[in-house]
């Protein structure tokens, strides 16, 4: 579940990052940084689209973000890759 | 929850803000059509948010005269003489419809607009103050439900702000009133400090350049001013502005650079109304033209429109004005904080704001013109509801057991303690805070004369909408006697008046009632007006707000005098200064105990309220008393148990002593009278001497401070027998409810 | 008149000491861009506690000529990506990597503590609260080592009364490096009564193994010099102690 | 590019979400939550591994994340989506 800004709306942060740490670091193929903020959330449910649309009722009625601001995209991984607490081989995944 | 409620639709286009009468008279001036870009200028400046239409009249005649006024209402912030060449600015602003939509980002660039109006006076922002109203944040529903999410949003948006650009929030109220469902009220007060030099003369000539500094300009919040003043519709892309308070911090430092080296002529901010705002007003009160090319503009999107250009909030930007041989300098300046800015044009001696696209003229207009909005008319009457509400009686309360009463006045939000808000909130970066939020009535800074300023915010919509002139009356007195606890003389305030929409009869008729309160009190007392701002249009689906007045009264400390707080200390006697009525109306303990609007409101009866200040201002100048807290909303039961909770001590006290003209215990105890003070002290007969002498004064000593133990006597029986260490549970209610 | 003639006289002494300490016994606090209790340490060194310091712009050359250094609290590029992440990538702070390896003396206070801890100089990390709030109050901490030129003056075991002010303070160390800096006695200060912020071990502040550079989350700069609380101010005094022998 | 915890470093922020909001709210197939924070990168590269090695590359030189208490995983998605600073046609993007 990743919480990003509307497109339309600036990014501050981001902004930050690329012109004080990316670019004064020498790195000029980097042309544009946006945050986000992830959640990831270990769900019970049948199949992938279940599991999608649960997370989405949820993250709307309990206001997880707020829409007037950011975009909300839900993506469900069954059972791809389980929660990163306590493994710590995940560590160098790439994915 | 039900559904989300800021799904709304995206309303009609902006340039309906202009009437019909008002394009006429645009036409007539100009003696031909504007273009539709000129439109839109007019449009966003002369939109009630930006051009008073509504208010000018009345604010204008508020008395704004005093001693240490320099500069009075008008400018971006008021300018007070405190002494030795010294300058204090405060302003007070409010972000409300934002904030309802966007909590977060609302509030804090709430923040970050009221700070920009201290730097244009070219004085450094020290200080911040917050006054918050949400509906009732209930303690059985989770911090989740709207007012509470509301709430949470808007303090850690005010919070993030502030810590960012290291302005300490020193203090702040919070009311939680009903009318505020799915809305609510976040005004901010900011001071600062320069010295006399370093304010900002702004004046320019023909030749000089014209810069624009600081954030780039985006479609963010284009038709803000639009959306303030129109009735609060859900406008998505509208509300949304994002804050960059690095950005901000940057603009603070690099524009007092620039003060420091005297190379800025003239300066302002943008706020409401973007470019078009701040370039006519500021052109009109330099009584010059300006020339403007917009090609130039550092922007964050591609393919902006002339018309995005001119109205676009986007957040964090400032003009400046210098002579072109100082360009180069103003440009290190910039370029050390690395902060981006543009040339955007010329001062001319013409008059006009003249726009430039492309190298065409896109627009031509007389500053004076658009600066100045033909004033609206707008209708009064006295609203239907008072009448009713003032004939309503109130019933006959089943008598609660009074510690059970006690403890939930305590526990009520507007009431309890709001530690859980200000410890989010740097309060001592600055190293001027001398009294910290939450143990004093008025929050206390430290001059660099030596003397002590002191300041605090007051409002209640419940009293002010049962009764608007009586309520405001209320609210200037609350504010003076609270800076006078801590010893300071009131120097001037800034009224910030709050209403719904002012072409509704009765709102215009409660609005009017308002500003004569503030003219009356303050020709009284002699406090002028140093500033404020008007908020109409507060509406939701479901009505207007309550009327909300804001006062901050501003007051100064001498060298070496004590600055008080309100701590009660082991062994102190405590005394009460000023008369107890029957004045339940729009009280705590009507409203939050027994759920009830109606009856009378407190009068402030004018000359007792200055005796009764002026003899607390001599007591705590001349070291007589120990502490001292000011009676108001919960009454005195309340006052005297946040004494005696900030003290960690316990007391006894006599209610039958309390000088009173009540008809029920619960009036004596919780009556909202105005003009009263608690006072603690170690030589009450030294005190009682000295009250005695005061011609006409009502005061009575009532009770003593010991160990742990409280309890209120009344006829020889106990009718209150708790603790301290109770007291103190309930009085932290706003932690309970926020942090489960 | 008077105050001014005081002004007056105390502006000349400044300009007086200025010009006739060399830098190199004087302290320079670190300005970055957003840093913001960089005037309050200034203001508490030289006006309070007479110890001469000077404001210096991150990118100024004269940064090189000093030989001690506070880099003060705020909130360096916004805090943004995390609090004192890019500011551990300017050149100022190679130059203090470089100075700390010669022995020189670096405090650093809250986003100081930041930077010095994203720069690698002291081990660690420092992430949000564990409440999610920015905690500002009154706390206190304990000495745990005066074997620092930061703490001599204090004495071991001794509870002062501090400020707090940080959203991102909670100090995190995994087992082994807690193990290897408790051994060696890096940490400086622990949280007593009780720990504002989650850090790991109520760690409040820590040193290196040189015991050169600390870093500290609460701010001495807010203590009165004199008097009730002044207790924590004793760090300065005993860094100037240090530094003049 | 995602930043998050390490497994030994607590999450009160994902804990938070999973107690207040989720578990109040009723969503009792929720079972876990972490937090983590994402960066968009628009990156100039020959292809997708290249630009995964020099986002990495990057990541660690200017120590985009702390290795002490998080891990990142970088993926790469070849000119899915353009990055929405000047790109005015996105304006109207709401999802
Ligand atoms: N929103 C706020 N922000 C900061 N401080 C606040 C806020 N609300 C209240 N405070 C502080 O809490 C204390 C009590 O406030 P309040 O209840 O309004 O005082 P009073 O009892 O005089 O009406 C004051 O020091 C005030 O500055
Ligand atoms: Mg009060």
């Amino acid at each position: 579940m990743t919480i990003e800004n509307k497109p339309y709306v600036s990014d501050p942060e981001g902004e930050t990052i690329l012109r004080d740490l990316i670019m004064r670091g020498g790195y000029a193929n980097v042309i544009g940084v946006r945050v986000a903020k992830s959640l990831k959330l270990k769900v019970k449910a049948k199949n992938k689209k279940i599991a999608e649309e649960n997370a989405r009722t949820m993250c709307e009625s309990l206001r997880i973000f707020n829409p007037v601001v950011s975009n909300c995209s839900i993506t469900a991984i069954p059972k791809i890759k389980p929660l990163a607490r306590g493994h710590s081989k995940t560590r160098h995944n790439r994915r | 929850m039900g559904s989300p409620y800021w799904i709304g639709r995206v309303t009609e286009a902006f340039l309906a803000a202009l009437t019909k009468e008002e394009l006429t008279y645009l036409s007539k001036e100009l003696k031909r059509e504007p273009n539709r870009l000129e439109k839109e200028i007019i449009a966003a400046e002369w939109s009630e948010h930006c051009s008073y239409k509504s208010s000018k009249k009345y604010i204008k005649k508020l008395p704004n005269e005093g001693k240490h006024v320099l500069i009075g209402p008008g400018y971006d912030a008021g300018v007070l003489d405190v002494g030795d060449g010294y300058v204090v600015t405060v302003h007070i602003e409010s972000h409300n419809h934002p904030s309802a939509v966007d909590p977060y980002g609302g509030s804090s660039t709430g923040v970050g607009g009221v700070i920009r109006d201290i730097i244009s006076m070219g004085t450094r922002p020290i200080a911040l103050l917050d006054s918050l109203r949400f509906a009732p944040i209930s303690k059985h529903e989770s911090a989740n439900s709207d007012s509470g999410w509301l709430l949470k949003n808007v303090v850690k948006g005010i919070g993030d702000y502030g810590n960012c650009i290291g302005v300490p929030t020193v203090g702040g109220e919070v009311e939680f009133d009903a009318s505020f469902a799915d809305y609510c009220l976040v005004d901010v007060v900011s001071i600062g400090i320069g010295s006399g030099k370093s304010t900002v003369r702004n004046t320019a000539s023909w030749g000089d350049i014209i810069i624009l500094v600081g954030g780039a300009t985006g479609r963010d919040g284009i038709n803000g001013a639009a959306f303030a003043s129109k009735k609060y519709e859900r406008k998505e892309r509208s509300a949304v502005q994002i804050a960059d308070p690095f950005t901000e911090k940057l603009l603070i430092e690099a524009i007092l650079e620039g003060i420091e080296s005297d190379i800025i002529k003239a300066l302002k901010d943008l706020g409401g109304g973007g470019l078009s705002c701040c370039l006519s007003e500021m052109s009109d009160n330099l009584g010059l033209g300006f020339n403007i090319e917009l090609d130039q503009i550092h922007i964050k999107e591609s393919g902006m429109s002339p018309i995005e250009l001119m109205i676009s909030e986007s957040q964090e930007r400032m003009v400046v004005v210098v002579d072109p041989t100082d360009a180069k300098e103003i440009g290190q300046i910039f370029r050390k904080y690395g902060l981006r800015f543009t040339t955007i044009g010329k001062v001319e001696n013409h008059g006009n704001l003249i726009i430039k696209n492309k190298k065409r003229i896109a627009a031509q207009l007389p500053s004076h013109l658009v600066a100045n909005a033909p004033l609206a008319y707008r209708a009064f009457k006295k609203p239907a509801y008072l009448l009713d509400l003032n004939r309503r009686q109130p019933p006959v309360f089943s008598p609660l057991d009074l510690s059970d009463t006690l403890f939930l006045m305590l526990s009520n939000p507007t009431i309890a303690s709001k530690k859980w808000i200000y410890s989010q909130y740097d309060f001592e970066v600055g190293l001027r805070t001398k009294l910290q939020p939450g143990i004093a009535d008025a929050s206390v800074l430290r001059l660099d004369n030596g003397k002590h300023l002191a300041i605090k915010l007051d409002g209640n919509s419940k009293h002010c909408y049962i009764d608007p002139y009586n309520g405001t009356l209320g609210c200037l007195s609350e504010a003076c006697r609270n800076i006078t606890c801590t010893g300071a003389t009131p120097i001037g305030v800034v009224d910030h008046l709050q209403f719904g929409n002012p072409e509704n009869p009765d709102i215009f008729w409660s609005f009017r009632q308002a500003v004569k309160a503030v003219t009356d009190f303050c020709k009284f007392a002699k406090v002028p007006v140093v500033g404020g701002k008007v908020s109409f249009y507060n509406e939701t689906n479901r009505g207007p707000i309550k009327p909300t007045p804001v006062i901050g009264a501003i007051g100064l400390i001498q060298r070496g005098r004590p600055v008080l707080e309100a701590r009660l200390k082991e062994g102190d006697t405590l005394f009460v200064i000023g008369n107890t009525l029957e004045e339940l109306g729009g009280s705590e303990y009507y409203e939050f105990v027994h759920n009830f609007t109606g009856g009378k409101v407190p009068r402030v009866d004018l000359k007792n309220d200055q005796t009764n200040r002026n003899t607390v201002l001599y007591l705590v100048n001349n070291a007589k008393v120990s502490c001292m807290h000011d009676c108001s909303k919960g009454g005195i039961a309340t006052a005297i148990s946040e004494m005696a909770i900030l003290g960690a001590v316990g007391f006894e006290l006599d209610v039958d002593r309390i000088p009173n003209s009540c008809l029920s215990l619960e009036g004596i105890l919780f009556s909202e009278s105005h003009s009263r003070f608690l006072i603690g002290t170690q030589r009450p007969d030294d005190l009682e001497n000295i009250l005695s002498s005061v011609d006409g004064l009502i005061f009575s000593r009532i009770g003593k401070a010991s160990n742990a133990k409280v309890s209120f006597r009344n006829e020889g029986k106990c009718i209150i027998d708790t603790n301290i260490h109770e007291l103190t549970f309930h009085h932290n209610a706003i932690e309970r409810i926020m942090i489960k | 008149m008077q105050l001014e003639i005081l002004y007056t006289i105390t502006i000349l002494i400044g300009e007086f000491l200025s010009h006739t300490i060399h830098p190199m016994e004087r302290i320079g606090i670190v300005v970055f861009p957003g840093s913001n209790c960089d005037r309050d340490v200034h203001r508490a060194l030289n006006h309070d506690l007479k110890i001469p310091a000077d404001l210096v712009w991150h990118a100024n050359s004269k940064l090189s000529s000093y030989d001690s250094f506070v880099i003060p609290g705020g909130f360096s590029y916004g805090d943004h990506l995390r609090a004192g992440a890019i500011a551990a990538h300017t050149p100022a702070v190679e130059e203090l990597k470089k100075k700390a390896n010669k022995g020189r003396m670096i405090l650093g206070i809250c986003n100081g503590f930041q930077i010095l801890v994203e720069c690698g100089l002291l081990p660690g990390a420092l992430v949000t609260n564990k409440s999610l709030c920015f905690i500002c109050g009154w706390t206190n901490i304990r000495v745990e080592t005066n074997t620092t030129a930061f703490t001599s003056l204090l004495s071991l075991g001794q509870t002062i009364k501090i400020p707090i002010a940080h959203g991102q303070g909670r100090y995190i160390v995994d087992k082994q490096i807690l193990a290897s800096i408790s051994k060696k006695n890096q940490v400086v200060f622990r949280y007593c009564q009780n720990n504002p912020n989650g850090s790991t071990d109520s760690i409040a502040a820590v040193c290196n193994e040189d015991r050169n550079v600390m870093g500290i989350m609460p701010h001495p700069e807010r203590v009165p010099a004199f008097g009730i609380g002044h207790e924590a101010s004793l760090i300065f005094r005993s860094l100037w102690d240090h530094l003049t022998g």
